[in-house]
């Protein structure tokens, strides 16, 4: 087969071979990597233990951590489903309603949150008939500290998941349900365990959306220390009387989200066995 | 919500956070009950408040907010003003010495947004002074200008008085007498809310404000307070 | 293939069979993308139905279209029951493939790649409610039986071999209970060693299944072992439908002919006497009228200098093609005059290839064997 | 094969198919976009000429959508690469490197902000260097706008690009360099158009989270009419002052990426030709 | 399997030849996962070698090591230049699969699922410089070769049936100006009647290739009308590597033995006469000391009744398994007293079965027919 025409081709093989993927990559990590020096810059690392001491600071912490893993997990159990649904549309303008999901991500939280308070609020859409009937109201609530990081951090675990199942060999699907699989078996068994690693992108995703989230709480569930204040919320408020302080709250909420996510993600396996 | 102890919830502007904390401790041990603040901006509140927020007292950083929640404040009274400064990074890089020098367009000046209750009160100004002012940003809040001077971003900034006060180790502050000449000031109202589950402490709260203890606390930390002609003393 | 090979007409696959329960119905138009393929044929249960075709001919198409994986793009798949027909694909809809229950070994196998060997085997159980032990139990056992170890079982399809992911497709097809069978080349990966035993094992299974069992092979063996009937897709149409014998017997494709290494012809029987076509290529025959003949390869042979004295079969010919393998040569020729001689193909073994080389384009000298010949009614 | 003990199996196949993945997923949807109808309740229709004639406000929908175009685009060369390296990593706590890229998703985005200005401000690690030499200030600028959303918008692109890339067959990559395709040719003409799905996912993400992007981008870049105020600012401005104005912004801004991403999500081909 | 089959020792795949450039040595381990294969053998440049073995021996995973994409656990890979060796795969790293030019037929194909069939077959050329233009007409023809349709090869491998799709591999393979050919399996999915033309089609194109050429296969007549040399991995070694003709002559392995059809024993020769194990089945012989018989499975006959008269070669025997197909059976005996017959199988064809039924287990009488045993050295 060989070919004198293009037998000169063969002296390019040996060029160097990754850097147009390196470099790029180098630059992207640098960029997001370089703000985090300049914060750390400005911690106060004397102070740190006197901050970090503090009872709001434990109590936003922990409202913080509960409420990103509570919003995480109903983003799994709304959002895996909403992303399955998203990924069978097969009708003229789909895109559209795909793009629908985008909405809460689109609007600027202090948007949304506001959003969430005409329909959840007393006198909103749906919590107006709420109030009236059960006396609940929801928001200025830890339940509204939820809605408001679900509502945020929802998108991110919808896209991830449809993009990946959009990814997958649609023939899985009927190869299980040919083996007499409802929808739903072949959904939970074939489907979710193939897409995993997008269903676990989302949930970090979805997670950290959540942990960092600040506009739509502060809007939708306001600022009640150990009810509503979470630690981005305490962070912000720091920042105009003590900026160091603040720094050394994002210190806590950085560290804390590195150790959970890295572990998580240390603890997966490298890579499963694939066909 | 409510535990065993009683709690007075107390949703105030952010620019309150300093004085409330330190005027919490005696009035939690008069009225054995625990007090609660939700600091935000007022704008941010008073949406909350329309909505149904469990709160018993609102502290507005402008009436105009106090207005927003309509019937939701039973009786609102003032307890305190504020008025403006003018900031610069410490050591005064741009040689900063007045409103005059920002006028010229070779300093990087960040204003609060008109839309704010500083920027409304800093547009006044200008209007007053005729200086038109070029701002290189336009900010949310006042903690975004804070933030900007103190980090040196910007050559100066022109927020409350509370605030330049608060960051003084690390801002300086030029003098900004056009401000009081102009007569510009900043309102801060308090009021019981409808929804206040003892409306009788609320109340307390309200008159624990204009009281000579809080009074003393809102000057000291810079605030002017209605019954006093000059509040900077 | 020979340039007059004859192309008979369309012999539908329904030779007015009366239908009995478990039977399937297929009168329609399969396809998908851009291919279409009309087919009318029964499949019957407790009979295996082995499709041979071309690549791309449709036979998968059709296993998908049966298996409801994908639908019937005109007319109508009945599965007639005790108490009438029901329509599994027609033009008001499809029973889904999950209610057809199909036993279906993929070409690609399309194992589960996060499951175990073994769970791929379960799945069809437990997906039917059948508890975990009960389903590992029965998997196992079918996973034994087709050669695989305890230790593959439980591996992942991703660290076994490409046999022994083609054992667990099938094991998996087999295992999940299922109405029908449809096996597309489930033996194509297994090695040649085993895969006789692997053979005689389906081939006793399949023998036991009472459904419909429908089985796609491109190895003849494997065809004529297994197949109680064979169906050839051919050109678009579904040329020939019969039991191994008959095909082999008297085979009415190229297609087919090729794959028996024969050559195909349509010819004339008339008082007592077969021709070939124009071709003074003759035979004593019995019957009369249109008749298809085939002539092995083995019974031409071709000569690169002119025989000693020229017989009534033999004629001047060019060499059209040459195929050489390890073991000899096939040679297709086409005759210089075309009222003389047959365009056919000659095997030639290496042990008695002529002394000149045959190239392609050369002359030759063919000669048929006329009682090679095999005549049979068109 | 028909096994007695199992047959009575048989009856339980019809069971009601999809309704556990329907339900979750009409509850999502329902959540998701309940808050849109808040907002739609709000809108004041009659004024809308007038505010959406406003000359600013066609600035600055036309700077959101420049930047946060810009922003993907960035996202895209920058993070891809970044997610292919990462996909590409096996030594061990490769889980903390692959945590550290989330920090920005993480760090509310007023904070990140900060961080930023700590980092390319005047004054800061890179900015006061950059300064001195050429006299460049980074905030107050668009390009400060593009780079604050990039910065927010990024995580998301490379946690969804990862994903996909984690779970493509490997075997894929080496059968293109046995070919004779260097790593950069294998990627970008297998990997790239194999991921496509989860690129286009990530793409999406970036991009409506740098259109809706608000903290960031106000603490960094600032809030100046025509350079750095976008939407989103114009939006959060208007919501004290002119509720209603703010309302018909956001639908400005809804309608906007509704019709930018349904119509990039309908024009895709609904699924390209898979082995 | 025959029980007593022999294991004829490990013989080295390297019988003393001096290496030449482009040839590879190979002398380590190869494996993955759990599985380990310790191999010592050559490629020899403008030879095709053919791997055989059961399906998990190991063929996929010496071409894949061969290829470079996984590695070689222990040892050394070399490949001979005119100026020296270099080391492909060894302790100290390997050189990379781009580099060792390799044209791979995957087992499952691996085409680029999102590139059409052309595209598939320049990637080679193209990711080695050559111009769109050039590599796409090239690609082209190499697909025509194959039998493909220009609208096939704009075709993405999803839209192509399972034939198709080999063809596009191979034609990938082959159209990449490799330095060595790695082809596992590359005819299984061919359809049975263009087989035969695309097995020309590939001898033709594997004679003209100057470098290695390593092909895997499951089918008998692949292995022999392909190879120049045959390797048989059986039981973790490489049993046996011989030319096509020694191969099916004197089979050394009892899975060469099975996939021949064919009895294997180890026996003695000794003054003229062979004998089998204790057996007294004995026949002539010119050889001396041990030896390896080969016996046909249809030089033994089997009866259910017992035979008039009892000649030397008769034996009381029990069947201890039958596989049956549409054409025959099979049937494995064992004898009653085993100092007096041989463990063997039988194929009886449908034709000449016995009256009454052969039943596992039941009692027969086996006559080997002493004239097909073939013995040679051990
Ligand atoms: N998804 C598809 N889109 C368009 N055309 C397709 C698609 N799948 C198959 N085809 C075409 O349909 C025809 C029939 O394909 P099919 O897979 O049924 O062939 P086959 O008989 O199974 O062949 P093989 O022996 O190669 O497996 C082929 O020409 C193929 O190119
Ligand atoms: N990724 C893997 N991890 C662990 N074990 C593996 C892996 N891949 C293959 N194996 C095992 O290695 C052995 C050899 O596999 P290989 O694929 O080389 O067999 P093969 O000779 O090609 O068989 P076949 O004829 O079935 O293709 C098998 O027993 C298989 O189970
Ligand atoms: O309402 Mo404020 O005090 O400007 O944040
Ligand atoms: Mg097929
Ligand atoms: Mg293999």
């Amino acid at each position: 087969m060989p070919n004198p025409s293009t037998a000169a081709a063969r002296r390019r093989v040996t060029r160097p071979a990754a850097w147009p993927l390196l470099v790029p990559a180098a630059v992207g990590f640098a960029f997001l990597l370089l703000p985090l020096l300049g914060l750390l810059a400005a911690v106060p690392w004397t102070r740190l233990p006197e901050v970090l001491g503090r009872r709001e600071v434990a109590e936003a912490l922990g409202l913080s951590l509960v409420s990103a893993t509570s919003a995480a997990l109903l983003c799994l159990v709304l959002g895996v489903p909403l992303a399955w649904w998203l990924s069978r549309m097969r009708f003229r303008g789909h895109g559209f309603v795909r793009a629908l999901v985008l909405v809460p991500l689109v609007m600027p939280p202090v948007v949304g949150g506001t959003a969430l308070l005409s329909t959840f609020g007393r006198s909103g859409l749906i919590g107006a008939p709420l109030h009236q009937t059960s006396g609940i109201t929801v928001p200025y609530s830890t339940p509204a500290v939820i809605m408001a990081a679900t509502f945020v951090s929802m998108p991110f675990l919808v896209v991830a998941v449809e993009g990946t199942l959009r990814g997958l060999d649609p023939r899985l699907e009927t190869a299980a349900r040919a083996l007499g699989a409802s929808r739903w078996y072949a959904f939970r068994r074939v489907l979710l365990p193939a897409v995993a690693p997008g269903v676990a992108a989302g949930m970090v995703l979805a997670w950290a959306r959540a942990l960092g989230e600040f506009g739509a709480t502060i809007a939708f569930a306001g600022n009640l220390p150990g009810t509503t204040q979470t630690l981005p919320l305490a962070i912000y408020l720091s920042l105009s009387k003590d900026p160091a302080a603040a720094s050394a709250l994002s210190l806590v909420l950085l560290v804390a989200s590195l150790l959970a996510i890295g572990l998580a993600g240390s603890a997966a396996p490298i890579r499963g066995g694939r066909r | 919500q409510r535990q065993d102890t009683t709690e007075l919830t107390v949703a105030a502007a952010a620019s309150l956070e300093g004085v409330f904390t330190e005027l919490a401790g005696p009035f939690e041990d008069e009225h054995e009950l625990r007090l609660r603040f939700s600091f935000a901006g007022s704008q941010e509140l008073a949406a909350q408040i329309v909505q149904g927020a469990p709160y018993d007292v609102f502290a507005s950083a402008d009436t105009a907010q106090m207005t927003a929640v309509g019937e939701h404040a039973l009786d609102p009274v003032l307890f305190a003003t504020n008025e403006l400064a003018l900031i610069v990074p410490d050591g005064n890089p741009a040689g900063v010495t007045g409103l005059a020098d920002l006028a010229t367009g070779d300093v990087t000046v960040v204003l609060c947004a008109e839309q704010v209750p500083c920027g409304a009160a800093t547009t006044r100004l200008m209007a007053a002074t005729g200086e038109e002012i070029p701002a290189d940003s336009l900010e949310r809040d006042v903690t975004s200008v804070l933030t900007k001077v103190r980090m040196g971003e910007a050559d100066a900034g022109i927020v409350y008085r509370t605030d330049a006060l608060s960051a003084r180790d690390d801002v300086e502050t030029v003098p900004l007498p056009e401000g009081r000449e102009a007569g510009i000031v900043n309102e801060y109202p308090v009021s019981a809310l409808a929804e206040a589950d003892d409306p009788a402490l609320a109340g307390a709260f309200v008159s624990y404000m204009l009281s000579d203890v809080a009074q003393d606390a809102l000057r000291e930390a810079g605030f002017g307070t209605p019954g006093t002609e000059d509040a900077s003393s | 293939m020979n340039a007059q090979a004859p192309r008979p007409q369309h012999r539908s696959g329904t030779p007015g069979a009366t239908l009995r329960p478990g039977d399937l119905r297929l009168d329609g138009v399969i396809g998908r993308g851009g291919f279409r393929l009309p087919l009318t044929m029964d499949f019957r249960a407790g009979e295996t139905l082995v499709l041979l075709g071309a690549n791309g001919a449709g036979k998968s198409t059709l296993l998908e279209t049966l298996g409801g994986l994908i639908p019937l793009l005109e007319g109508e798949l009945l599965r007639i029951g005790s108490d009438g027909a029901t329509v599994l694909s027609g033009p008001r809809g499809t029973v889904p493939a999950e209610r057809r229950r199909a036993g279906f070994v993929h070409q690609d196998y399309l194992l589960f790649p996060r499951m175990t060997a073994l769970e791929n085997v379960a799945f069809g159980l437990r997906a039917r409610g059948v508890g975990k032990k009960e389903a590992h139990a029965s998997a196992a056992a079918q996973l034994r039986r087709l050669g695989l170890t305890e230790a593959q079982a439980g591996s992942r399809p991703g660290a076994l071999s490409g046999g022994q992911r083609q054992r667990v497709a099938l094991a998996r097809a087999l295992a999940g209970e299922p109405d029908m069978l449809l096996l597309d080349v489930p033996l194509a990966a297994l090695d040649a060693g085993t895969r006789a035993q692997a053979r005689a094992q389906v081939y006793a299974q399949l023998r036991e299944f009472p459904g419909p069992r429908v089985l796609v092979t491109h190895d003849l063996t494997d065809a004529l072992s297994l197949g109680d009937r064979i169906a050839v897709l051919d050109q678009g149409t579904l040329a020939q439908i019969d039991s191994p014998a008959e095909i082999t017997r008297t085979p009415r494709t190229p297609y087919l002919a090729e794959l028996l290494g024969i050559n195909l012809f349509s010819g004339l029987a008339r008082r007592g006497r077969l021709s070939i076509g124009h071709s003074r290529v003759t035979a004593p025959t019995e019957l009369d009228g249109r008749v298809l003949v085939t002539l092995p390869r083995e019974a031409v042979t071709v000569n690169t200098e002119a025989p000693a004295k020229a017989g009534r079969n033999t004629f001047e010919a060019r060499v059209v093609a040459v195929q050489e393998d390890a073991q000899g040569i096939t040679v297709a020729v086409s005759p210089t005059d075309p009222d003389v001689g047959l365009a056919c193909s000659a095997r030639v073994p290496l042990t008695s290839l002529p002394t000149a080389p045959i190239r392609l384009g050369a002359p030759v000298w063919a000669t048929v064997d006329e009682s090679a010949l095999h005549a049979y009614p068109f």
